[in-house]
């Protein structure tokens, strides 16, 4: 498990009480997302109906299990796909 | 849908009066087969005229007059040398009908029959001078094309009544005519506006003209003022300007998918005085 | 993945016969609506001449009293109780109590012909209890416009706005008021683009089966068979695997074709009519009036500039309708608009809404070219107020690798200074312009996309390759796909057969689409034929008597190396495909995942128009469309990819648009009006294929599908105001509106 | 509805169908004969997609009823390879990379074959004007009129 620091994009702040990135213990892409989840249930719709999330330069879709360290930053951005 | 193929124009009328249902005449089926697969017309009875003997004729007679066929698909009339000699306007008024393909198969007749006021071949025949040969159950007459179309998709037409033939006077010396519409592809679009003109000369000096505007109107129209505004010059600017502004002022169009009122008024005057120049510059053989 | 980028290769990079070339050139393949089955039916849809409005009552008595119609389906045919984005898509499939636009289903049927079909779902009987309707994104918005649905937003909609309004999007970074203080001019503009249509040629078609044990099977043209699997499966509430999808040929899908329409209807219908097969083929007018379009915008741009062209600031809001569902792509329009420069400062607002239209479909990098054309537009206006050069401002705000995108995340490998430097160096920029000509320059960006991939190769007894794919070959993949496995096996490119397959054979794919073909399946094809090459290295070392490590793979041979080597005469591919027999049964490679990697493309066009004054018709004088490609496979497919784009922007820019009467119906639901471009509209399309390697892909793919939409609408825009002097700030730059505007009114 | 019989020779051989009268030559051509390489993008004569000719006259098959195909030469996508020997403009189309989804192309090659044979020195502009009634929304056009331009210039003998 590592300290996590995730940015959010700014619509979702006032369900972090107005932080405009947050912390979390994690390790995994997929815990980072349970851990916002559960300390910011008002985040938990918006990351069910799914995002894609910036870790350093790549948009990642899916893979929960990916391994996550703190010197990385990760974004949270809207769900990415195209036509 | 009962499919009948006549061997004459009475034959063709007689069907058609005694129908009880919808009845359609069918030549190049452009506008009637799309009808038909948009579910708008579903004909009871569908009356197809090319084993007609004489449809897909053209001719030129003796004192210079044409009488074109009523199947003569657009593309035949752009093959025929003579006809573009004499008639470019009417020629190339049909010929912006749709595409290389539609052009195999529609006709002058049936672009006029289908009663649409931005048919690219109409107003070129009306500034021409046309009659059309129609052939009905109690016989047969001949009017002037302008006064077949009645309003968007209506004509003058009466039950069991159908076009046999196109005329076009002889062009005679020293005559020019031009077709131009605007729309806002390069090919393929329905008129936003059409107009054509159609002009004699003696000398430099315009003796006669007709200027017609198509999608415009309910129906096409012949514009008085903006042939009197050349009558009698020898198109200088200021004739010019007097045309577009009178074919500005005679356009009484709608806005609609196509284009504006405005811009349909604006653009009636750009296309007369571009039509007169190219109708002029024919006259003189240029 | 480790690659160098100055290797040389055998087959990437040329450009040979596509191998599906043949069958297309001669009429023989099959696209959806070719496929015929015994006992097959037709079906038919009704659907709502309404724009909204609440269904009472369907009576389908005269229908069902037809010799040779064999069923008829409503709503009441399917599940109750889906939630969430299953919901809608039955909901939009088969409309429940409201018909929400012109053109929503409302019933289908099926009969013995197309024409008896067609009769009876005329004969079928829907009263309406017509009801207020709302077209445009503004009016939507506002607190007493007709409310679509109730329940719809999200949480990030603050309380009190319309329910229409779904979805609001907010990021930002800086100071923006002292961004605008810092700079030397400030200026806002508000900006329209009207709704497209993805405008494939070919019409949505299916052929559908299915019994009473909800086993199925599924013809269809579609950009990705699993997902007509998942949602007809949700739609109806059948198990997934049931169903077997198949996808036939796609004559063109450009987003549009990611979704489902009326497919879970030919399965209904099926299913009630004893399992016979079903088939529906959309009419033209169905598919402009229900299927598609993009999302019409309405945007408002605030930018800041210093004096020698330096970005200060930028603040926008985007609004988007997208149809009578969530899923109008404002993000995409923000992210993609605001990509490619350092803004300084940047404060993006946007709203998802929804209005009585069809429910918009993914076209073509969603949403950027709305964004692009706000942005892209009001940079040139403001060049041109300071006398800058549009190129070199660009370049003096363009983003590199490690720069933080205006969303947030730093970009990693991009190449759009190199897009820019191969922009400034092309010919066309030099060419002479006459009066009422002009030059339009604009940026464009797309992020492209990984998603989920599996991919199958195998080595035939005879030494060549068979692959298996997930996703549909819409513009010349397979030949892509081909060349890579040909190169990384070192056999020849007609030696490869690229399969797409249906949903029995593979695990889950996502469509064609996000520009992921050649790179998420190429990469995944590459993957497994390493896979299959460690099995061959390891049936030689076996023969060999060696440990596999110590055999390399190169020339289409197994070789010994290390200590090993010249020991063996290289054992060919041919050999030990042969041998494979009687070495330990076949040989394959397969590979799934999310493949990671994906890089990011930018491009930038350049466009000459010519602006009759007395009309306001434009006339395209030149093109040029200079993009990055990672590394082009197959040039021509990458070419052509970047010259669809641009003509599909230019139909966009020019004349393409949804355009709806007073009672919301859809007045331009053919293709003689609405008008995409034709091959005498347009000049030829000069491209400039930039290679800045992806280095997430084995050849250093980026997706090259989407990028090229982007620029062509801002591009136009700048030329035609170039030309005239008049911003066009409403798309489509039609005759009409470009007249008015030089009249001045 | 009674159907009535047509006789009509398809590509050289000689048909024989039933016909709806209420059906098209492309209706006829898919179903009843088994042609499908003439496809259906509109059915209102605006794509070309169904492009094939008539006694020579290039048409757009959703435009003609099958009856009127009586008695007709008929010319379609599946006629235009003389057995395995591709026509130049299909040769050069999958050469130039004229195609993406292929959809379009049938009809385009048949148009621009009754182009050639009528013109077989056609400039740039009258092409694009002749496939004008040709949608095609994938290419932009550029790679077709190249194909048809160098087959054209391969037809006339000279090196492309």
């Amino acid at each position: 498990m590592a300290k996590l620091e995730v940015h959010l994009w700014s619509g979702l702040r006032r369900f972090v009480d107005g932080a405009d990135k947050v912390e979390v213990e994690a390790s995994t892409i997929g815990t980072m997302l349970d851990g916002l989840k559960e300390t910011y249930p008002g985040l938990a719709p918006i990351i069910d109906a799914g995002v894609s999330v910036a870790i350093d330069d790549e948009i990642v879709n899916g893979s929960r299990h990916r391994q996550l360290s703190s010197e990385q930053e990760i974004f949270i951005l809207q769900k990415i796909k195209g036509g | 849908m009962k499919y009948h193929t006549p061997s004459s124009f009475q034959e063709a009328a007689q069907i058609a009066a005694e129908a009880t249902g919808t009845t359609r005449f069918l030549a190049g089926g452009t506008d009637v087969l799309v009808q038909m697969r948009a579910g708008i017309v579903l004909p009871d009875e569908l009356i197809d005229l090319k084993k007609i003997p004489g449809v897909f004729e053209m001719t030129r007679a003796a004192d210079g007059a044409w009488r074109i066929g009523a199947a003569v698909p657009g593309a035949r009339l752009g093959a025929n040398e003579d006809l573009v000699a004499d008639w470019p306007g009417v020629v190339e008024g049909m010929e912006l009908v749709g595409s290389t393909q539609v052009q195999g198969r529609a006709t002058l007749t049936g672009n006029l029959c289908n009663g649409s006021p931005a048919a690219d071949g109409v107003p070129a025949l009306v500034a021409a001078g046309a009659t059309v040969d129609i052939t009905g159950p109690n016989g047969t007459r001949t009017i002037s094309v302008q006064d077949i179309p009645a309003g968007p998709g209506k004509t003058t037409l009466t039950k069991g009544e159908v076009i046999s033939a196109i005329h076009l006077p002889a062009r005679g010396e020293n005559g020019g005519d031009a077709y131009l519409r605007f729309i806002p592809r390069t090919e393929m679009d329905i008129a936003v506006v059409g107009c054509a003109v159609n002009l004699t000369l003696d000398g430099d000096v315009i003796t006669s003209a007709r200027v017609t505007l198509g999608a415009v109107a309910p129906t096409v129209i012949v514009v008085e003022e903006a042939a009197a505004a050349i009558v009698g010059t020898n198109l200088d600017d200021a004739a010019l300007e007097k045309l577009a502004s009178a074919a500005s002022t005679a356009a009484n169009p709608i806005s609609d998918k196509r284009g504006t009122r405005e811009f349909r008024i604006e653009v009636a005057g750009v296309l007369a005085r571009r039509a007169a120049k190219i109708a002029y510059a024919r006259a003189k053989g240029e | 993945m480790a690659k160098d980028e100055y290797r040389e290769f055998r087959l990437v990079g040329t450009r040979p016969d596509r191998p599906d070339g043949l069958d297309k050139v001669t009429g023989r393949a099959r696209y959806g609506a070719d496929m015929t089955a015994p006992g097959m039916l037709w079906g038919a849809v009704v659907r709502s001449p309404h724009a909204h409005a609440r269904i009472v009552k369907i009576d389908a008595t005269k229908a069902l009293a037809l010799d040779g119609v064999k069923s008829v389906v409503t709503r009441a045919d399917f599940p109750e109780g889906l939630t969430g984005e299953d919901w809608n898509l039955q909901e939009n499939t088969i409309a429940g109590e409201k018909a929400l636009y012109d053109g929503h289903a409302v019933a289908a049927v099926a009969a013995t012909t197309r024409f008896l079909a067609e009769e009876a779902a005329r004969l079928i009987e829907v009263e309406y209890e017509v009801l207020p309707h709302v077209i445009d994104v503004d009016e939507a918005m506002k607190p007493d416009a007709p409310v679509i649905r109730h329940g719809v937003s999200d949480t990030t909609v603050p309380e009190g706005m319309s329910p229409n309004i779904v979805r609001k999007i907010e990021f930002g970074n800086g100071d923006l008021g002292a961004a605008f203080a810092a700079a030397d001019l400030v200026m806002e503009k508000s900006f329209k683009t009207e709704a497209t249509h993805q405008g494939y040629i070919e019409p949505h078609a299916c052929l559908g089966q299915m019994g009473s044990d909800g086993k199925g099977e599924m013809w269809v043209c579609t950009q990705g068979q699993w997902y007509i699997r998942k949602m007809c499966s949700a739609v109806l509430g059948t198990e997934a695997s049931q169903l077997r999808v198949t996808p036939s040929e796609i004559g063109g899908g450009f987003g549009g074709k990611t979704t489902i329409f009326m497919e879970p209807l030919s399965l209904a219908l099926s299913r009630k009519a004893g399992g016979k097969p079903v088939k529906i083929v959309m009419s033209r007018s169905e598919v402009l009036r229900a299927t598609g379009p993009t999302a019409s915008a309405s945007m408002d741009v605030k930018l800041g500039m210093k004096k020698d062209g330096t970005l200060s600031g930028i603040q926008v809001e985007f609004r988007m309708q997208g149809g009578a569902f969530p899923g109008a792509p404002t993000e995409f329009a923000l992210y993609c608009g605001l990509a490619p420069y350092k803004f300084g400062a940047v404060e993006a607002v946007g709203y998802d809404v929804i209005a009585n239209r069809p429910r918009c479909a993914a076209y073509r990098a969603p949403g950027a070219p709305m964004g692009s054309f706000a942005i892209e537009s009001l940079l040139d206006e403001m060049c041109l107020k300071l006398g800058l050069d549009a190129l070199d401002v660009r370049f003096k705000n363009a983003v590199v690798a490690g720069d933080r995108a205006a969303y947030g995340p730093k970009f990693g490998s991009i190449g759009f200074v190199e897009t820019l430097e191969a922009t400034k160096n092309h010919p066309n920029l030099l060419a002479e312009l006459g009066p009422n000509q002009g030059r339009g320059i604009a940026a464009g960006y797309w992020f492209n996309h990984n998603g989920e991939t599996s991919v199958s190769m195998a080595i035939s007894e005879d030494g060549t390759a068979q692959v298996s794919v997930g996703t549909p070959d819409i513009g010349g993949s397979r030949a892509s796909i081909a060349l890579m496995v040909a190169e990384t096996l070192g056999i020849a490119y007609e030696d490869v057969r690229v399969n797409v397959a249906e949903t029995g054979s593979l695990g889950v794919n996502e469509p064609t689409h996000g520009s992921r073909a050649t790179f998420a399946s190429g990469k995944a094809a590459v993957l497994a034929t390493e896979a299959a090459i460690k099995e061959m290295c390891k049936r030689a070392a076996n023969e060999w008597g060696i440990e596999p490590d110590a055999v390399e793979w190169a020339d289409g041979a197994a070789r010994p190396a290390g200590p090993n080597a010249g020991q063996f005469p290289p054992m060919t591919i041919k050999e030990i495909a042969g041998a494979m027999g009687s070495t330990g049964g076949p040989i394959s490679g397969h590979h799934e995942s999310l493949p990671d990697g994906v890089g990011a493309s930018f491009g930038c066009h350049v466009v000459d128009v010519e602006v009759d004054p007395e009309t306001g018709r434009t006339e395209i004088l030149r093109y040029l469309v200079v993009q990055d490609a990672g590394r082009a496979i197959h040039p021509s497919y990458v070419e052509g990819q970047y010259q669809g784009g641009a003509a599909q922007g230019i139909g966009w820019a020019l004349n393409e648009e949804y355009v709806y009467d007073d009672k919301g119906r859809l007045q331009n639901s053919v293709f003689l009006d609405y008008r995409v471009p034709l091959a005498s509209d347009l000049p030829k399309i000069d491209t400039v294929i930039v290679e800045v390697p992806n280095p997430g892909h084995p050849y250093g793919v980026r997706g090259v599908g989407e990028t090229g939409i982007t620029p062509p609408l801002p591009a136009l825009a700048n030329a035609v105001r170039a030309a005239t002097g008049v911003r066009m700030t409403h798309l489509p730059m039609s005759p009409s509106k470009v007249l008015a505007a030089l009249k001045g009114r | 509805m009674s159907k009535i019989h047509v006789t009509t020779t398809i590509n050289g051989d000689e048909v024989e169908f039933l016909a709806d009268p209420r059906e098209t030559l492309l209706d006829c051509l898919r179903d009843h004969v088994g042609l499908t390489g003439s496809k259906e993008g509109c059915g209102t004569g605006d794509c070309g997609a169904c492009s094939v000719t008539v006694d020579g006259t290039l048409v757009c098959s959703c435009l003609v009823l099958g009856v009127e195909a009586e008695g007709k030469d008929i010319r379609t996508i599946e006629g235009m390879a003389d057995g395995a020997t591709l026509h130049p403009l299909q040769r050069k189309f999958i050469e130039h990379a004229a195609l993406q989804c292929g959809f379009c192309t049938p009809g385009l090659l048949v148009a621009s074959k009754a182009l050639l044979d009528k013109n077989p020195n056609p400039s740039e502009e009258e092409v694009r004007y002749w496939i004008a009634g040709n949608l095609c929304r994938c290419t932009g056009y550029d790679k077709i009129i190249r194909a048809i331009m160098d087959a054209a210039a391969e037809m006339r003998g000279e090196a492309a």
